[in-house]
């Protein structure tokens, strides 16, 4: 399988699914932000980190690149694309997902390991996990505190758009498992067709046991299927 | 323009060092000349009082590349693979704007080691805060956590470990040491000697703007009711343009285009290129219209001495300008030529042609002023504490006041604002004695860590120094590391007090001694004087960053127990020294006598004995014993993880508050699996090694037989409460 | 031309900074605070003589980055 | 009483969003952008009466929470 890592000056999350990809067999290429053209991908990453600082609103200047064209293009005609932490304000930037990330309740850049769980496993970014499973992700960033209107929310609920809400070790969802303030909990959403997956927890990060764990394999994994 | 005694004043120079400076110009400086000689002659970047002391400094081993003298030290750790490393302090800058100042002096550091060639991948900070209950402390806690996190987590360098201190010593001053660690190879290093006539000299990076004038100077000023004034010089830091810088700097080394670089930290562009020239015996001609400004009407005084951030200088091969200019305009940074080596020997300085100053370069680096400051040595306190005459205090209500304070509660508040994990090579994040990192795409790792003991320091300056060492590598062998080297920064009061001079002087006596018979040398470190306000100085406070391999990283090893029913030994002797004790400190306030004394020998009879059984895979897990003695430590052990203990009370006991709060020197507690007791046993005895089995592990309680029984959960809460409630 | 613009955020979206801000300012004491609300502003020069268009062009910059419209409302006005 | 609070990085102080704002403006094609610089802006209500009571206030709001006056400036405007 072909993917592609978008670079965005200030991405800084670039070698770490590189990688993980080439760890899960991927064919991967990195791709800067000024080419103008993409390599023939089947998933496209838009990797975390601090694209442009964050300066003005996190993902809002990489919103704008030159090789962003190319990947809603790719979007549109079924490319899957997973954007981890910035890469998820990258998306709701350039509109590919609605809503939008504030920043997080308590005003702190946050970075430790929460619990997840698997609302849907049945996307091509999931299938390998199970329903409900409860993973351990690490998370770091500044803005992930997602919202969106109420309408929004209510599609993403009745056409099970919701990937994963941050729960405790139990896998209850509650304020208390909430670490950023984020609407629902929510974790990472999907498009209406499913191809695009954003997340603000880092996956890249649970591919090794002697660093972390491995909660994060099965995740590329199921692309990979 | 006249100089005027109070232009000289202003910048720092005493009569005496004007005169000297008319002296070797035979003739007046003018006032870009003097601005120069100012920023070259502080105490910052000369080293004038403490240059003579440093030299006593171990720095060569068979590890050490390159010791200090150059932007940072290196150090060999097998195979083609070297680690840059290097502890800075932005102690003013951080009191006066705490985000900003704890930032740039990241970004700074952050510098110094990739401009050696290396990619940085760990940072790590010590910072002290006056008491909690002082009305600054808050908020100089909360800017500089965020500016540290700030910075680091932006560039995306983990943030791995540190130390967090509270005292009143630092009420008018706090401390920010930041320490940055990178990775080269070590056929690619990069030197700041510059070579050969007439080559590019090279400015890239960020524009220079107004900020940090004379930044160097107010760092070696003591603070005063006017400090307020001195605000504008504040510099604001730029994460973002020092990655492009980081990524763009490294493209460019990866062939030989280079021959000097240099970063440009306090005094700017004066010192990066009387440094390189310096080095080189060469001259060094800048043509400053070319220098790119953020501001207009820019001075070639304002120039020279700004102390913007995210730039370098670069000395390159004849031919690879236009290379290395697409590498920059890559990364959309300016890259400029302003001058070029010479074989004057001066720093020539010229604006539109104007020649603005001429200075010979060894006026301002090999003529700067050296002083012998006198100093006066400090007796060994005799006070003894007698416990018997002081109120009793319950075992168990002494360890929870302990662990609630605000030096031994959990550090999760803070670390938590630092992304640790990016770069994904932490194996053992902050929390543990060090901080693991793998060698990326290698099975080998170094482990990192932080230390100072202030009040040993101000007690018995040559103790306090040997004592610190000694715990910077006792922290390393915890997680099974080889120590290898140390840097170092040296925080003291104003050194034309002779009493801070001793305790400079002694505390550097015991750092040595501590270094060569551990063989654990110094390869670069920082001095920080006239950290006080109006005469009132700070306790003397060198913070050590120690480095160590893990050859094959198989599993890390840390403090947190792992089992149930396992057997935990203590190694080495236990007195029960209280004095300087955290015990007397935070149950009575009392802070007197002498430190723990450190026997060397052994020390590292005990260090190496408890790494081979790490080596062996015999240990569970493994903590050295520091503040708060024994029992905090075996506390430390059970928070965190999900096992208590059960301690019997020795047999031979004086007192079980010595016993338990005593702070004795060159002490581990391991945890041992059943099954490998006899073989560790073994080990022990035949290497001499005292030690004691004083207990087990077990479910849900932390028990001390006799004394005190108290749930792990409760236990977790106490040390968990402290900087949620602040 | 100097031109200034306020970007805040919509009255239905959630203000995390605000509120902390409000809290704060309540906690130090200020307690005839009704509410708070934060944004962002840029003072933005540009070489146009006609204000008419220099106007536009503001609006644009606006509707280009300065401002995520789904979230965030925005007033333009000349310094 | 309703007040906006502009708050902005002082003239030598060092703005990198600004600057990756403009470089950002310049490359999406606005070529007569001369300079742009961003700020904080806040729009306080309190309960105030008396205008100048209001204004003292906020200012004390300014000094005690909002501004950095170490590298800000600040401007307060009654709504
Ligand atoms: N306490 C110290 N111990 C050992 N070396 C030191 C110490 N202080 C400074 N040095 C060395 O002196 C040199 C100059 O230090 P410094 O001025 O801090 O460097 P820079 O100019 O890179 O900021 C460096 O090589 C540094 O490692
Ligand atoms: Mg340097």
């Amino acid at each position: 399988m072909n993917s592609s890592v978008i670079v965005f000056p200030g991405s800084n999350c670039d070698r770490d699914i590189a990688v993980a990809l080439e760890k899960m067999q991927f064919k991967n290429k990195m791709v800067w932000h000024k080419e103008t053209k993409l390599p023939k991908s089947d998933l496209i990453v838009i990797p975390g980190g601090f694209s442009y600082g964050d300066y003005l609103r996190s993902g809002a200047i990489a919103g704008k690149s030159l090789i962003i064209d190319e990947v809603i293009k790719a979007a549109k005609s079924g490319c899957l694309i997973l954007g981890i932490c910035n890469g998820f304000q990258i998306l709701t930037e350039t509109g590919l997902l609605k809503g939008t990330l504030l920043r997080n309740r308590n005003l702190k850049f946050i970075n430790k390991d929460v619990n997840i769980k698997v609302i849907n496993n049945k996307t091509s970014f999931t299938s390998k996990y199970k329903l409900n499973q409860i993973l351990k992700i690490n998370i770091a960033h500044n803005e992930g505190n997602y919202f969106t209107d109420k309408d929004h929310l209510n599609k993403l609920k009745n056409e099970n758009l919701i990937a994963f809400q941050y729960c405790d070790v139990n896998g209850n969802i509650s304020d208390q498992s909430n670490p950023n303030g984020a609407v629902e909990n929510i974790a990472g959403i999907y498009n209406s067709k499913k191809n695009i997956l954003g997340m603000m927890p880092h996956p890249e990060r649970m591919v090794d046991n002697l660093i972390s764990n491995t909660d994060g394999i099965n995740l590329f994994a199921s692309i990979m299927n | 323009m006249q100089i005027t005694d109070k232009i000289i004043e202003n910048h720092g120079l005493t009569k005496d060092e004007y005169k000297n400076i008319q002296k070797l110009l035979k003739r007046n400086p003018n006032l870009l000349e003097l601005g120069i000689f100012s920023a070259m002659w502080n105490e910052h970047c000369s080293y004038k009082s403490s240059r003579i002391h440093l030299k006593k400094l171990p720095t060569k081993g068979k590890q050490v590349i390159q010791g200090p003298g150059e932007n940072a030290g290196v150090i060999d750790i097998g195979d083609e693979d070297a680690i840059i490393f290097k502890i800075e302090s932005h102690n003013h800058p951080s009191y006066i704007e705490p985000y900003q100042g704890a930032a740039t002096g990241v970004g700074g550091i952050l510098r110094d080691v990739f401009t050696m060639g290396a990619r940085p991948i760990a940072l790590l900070n010590s910072i002290h805060f006056g008491s909690p209950s002082h009305p600054k402390t808050k908020s100089l806690l909360n800017g500089v956590v965020s500016g540290i996190g700030g910075y680091g987590n932006c560039i995306g360098i983990p943030t791995v470990a540190g130390e967090t201190k509270f005292n009143e010593t630092y009420n008018e001053n706090i401390l920010v040491n930041a320490m940055a660690v990178g990775h080269a190879k070590k056929s690619k290093i990069f030197y700041s000697k510059a070579k050969g006539v007439n080559k590019a000299v090279v400015y890239v990076g960020s524009k220079t703007g107004r900020d940090g004038i004379h930044g160097a100077s107010m760092a070696s000023a003591e603070f005063d009711e006017n400090s307020e004034e001195k605000k504008p010089t504040v510099q604001v830091g730029d994460p973002f343009t020092e990655k492009l810088l980081l990524e763009a700097c490294l493209e460019l080394m990866r062939d030989d285009s280079i021959i000097a670089i240099q970063d440009m930290g306090a005094a700017g562009l004066t010192s990066s290129s009387v440094e390189m020239a310096s080095k080189g015996l060469l001259g060094i001609e800048l043509n400053l219209e070319k220098v790119p400004c953020r501001e207009e009407n820019m001075t070639p005084y304002e120039m020279m001495l700004s102390e913007s951030q995210e730039r370098m200088l670069i000395i390159l091969e004849d031919g690879k300008e236009n290379h290395a200019r697409e590498i920059f305009k890559k990364w959309d940074l300016d890259f400029v030529v302003i001058g070029k080596t010479t074989n004057t020997g001066n720093l020539t300085l010229r604006y539109n042609d104007n020649l603005e100053g001429e200075i010979p370069i060894s006026l301002l680096s090999s003529s700067a002023p050296i002083y012998e400051r006198e100093f006066s040595k400090k007796r060994v306190p005799t006070d003894k504490i007698k416990i018997k005459d002081l109120k009793k205090i319950k075992l168990e209500d002494a360890l929870l006041k302990i662990l609630s304070s605000p030096n031994h509660s959990n550090k999760s508040w803070i670390t938590n604002q630092y992304d640790q994990m990016v770069m994904c090579d932490t194996a053992q994040r902050s929390g543990s004695d060090a901080a693991v990192i793998r060698i990326h795409g290698k099975d080998k790792a170094i482990a990192v860590t932080v230390d100072s003991s202030a009040n040993y320091c101000k007690s018995h300056p040559y103790t306090g120094g040997k004592q610190i060492v000694s715990e910077n590598w006792r922290n390393l062998i915890s997680v099974g590391a080889k120590p290898l080297a140390i840097t170092n920064c040296l925080n003291f009061g104003n050194p034309e007090n002779k009493e801070i001079m001793g305790e400079f002087a002694e505390c550097l006596d015991g750092i040595k001694k501590a270094c060569e018979f551990l063989n654990f040398p110094v390869v670069s470190g920082n001095v920080s004087f006239y950290n006080g306000t109006n005469n009132k100085n700070i306790d003397p406070t060198p913070v050590i960053g120690g480095v160590g391999l893990i050859k094959k990283l198989v599993q890390p090893i840390n403090h947190m127990f792992k089992g149930n029913n396992n057997i935990i030994i203590l190694i080495g002797k236990t007195f029960g020294h209280l004095e300087q004790s955290c015990y007397l400190k935070e149950n009575y306030s009392i802070i007197s006598g002498k430190p723990p004394e450190v026997n060397l020998i052994n020390e590292k009879n005990n260090g190496e004995a408890v790494l081979n059984l790490i080596n062996l895979n015999l240990i569970s897990s493994a903590h050295d014993i520091s503040s708060g003695g024994l029992i905090t430590a075996l506390s430390e052990m059970s928070i965190g993880s999900n096992f208590g203990v059960k301690i019997k009370k020795p047999k031979k006991l004086t007192s079980s508050i010595e016993y338990f709060f005593g702070e004795d020197q060159s002490r581990y507690i391991l945890e041992i699996n059943e099954k490998n007791l006899i073989e560790v046993e073994k080990i022990l005895q035949s290497k001499n090694i005292y030690y004691e089995k004083i207990g087990f592990t077990q479910d849900n309680n932390f028990e001390i037989e006799g004394e005190m029984k108290i749930s792990i959960n409760d236990l977790f809460k106490v040390n968990n409460q402290w900087y949620n409630n602040y | 031309m100097k031109f200034a613009v306020t970007v805040t955020l919509k009255k239905d979206v959630l203000d995390p900074q605000g509120k902390v801000v409000q809290d704060t300012l309540a906690n130090l004491g200020m307690k005839s605070l009704k509410n708070i609300r934060q944004g962002k502003f840029f003072e933005i020069e540009i070489e146009e003589k006609n204000q008419l268009k220099a106007e536009e062009l503001i609006n644009d910059m606006c509707k280009k980055l300065l401002v995520n419209l789904i979230i965030e409302d925005y007033k333009i006005s000349k310094l």
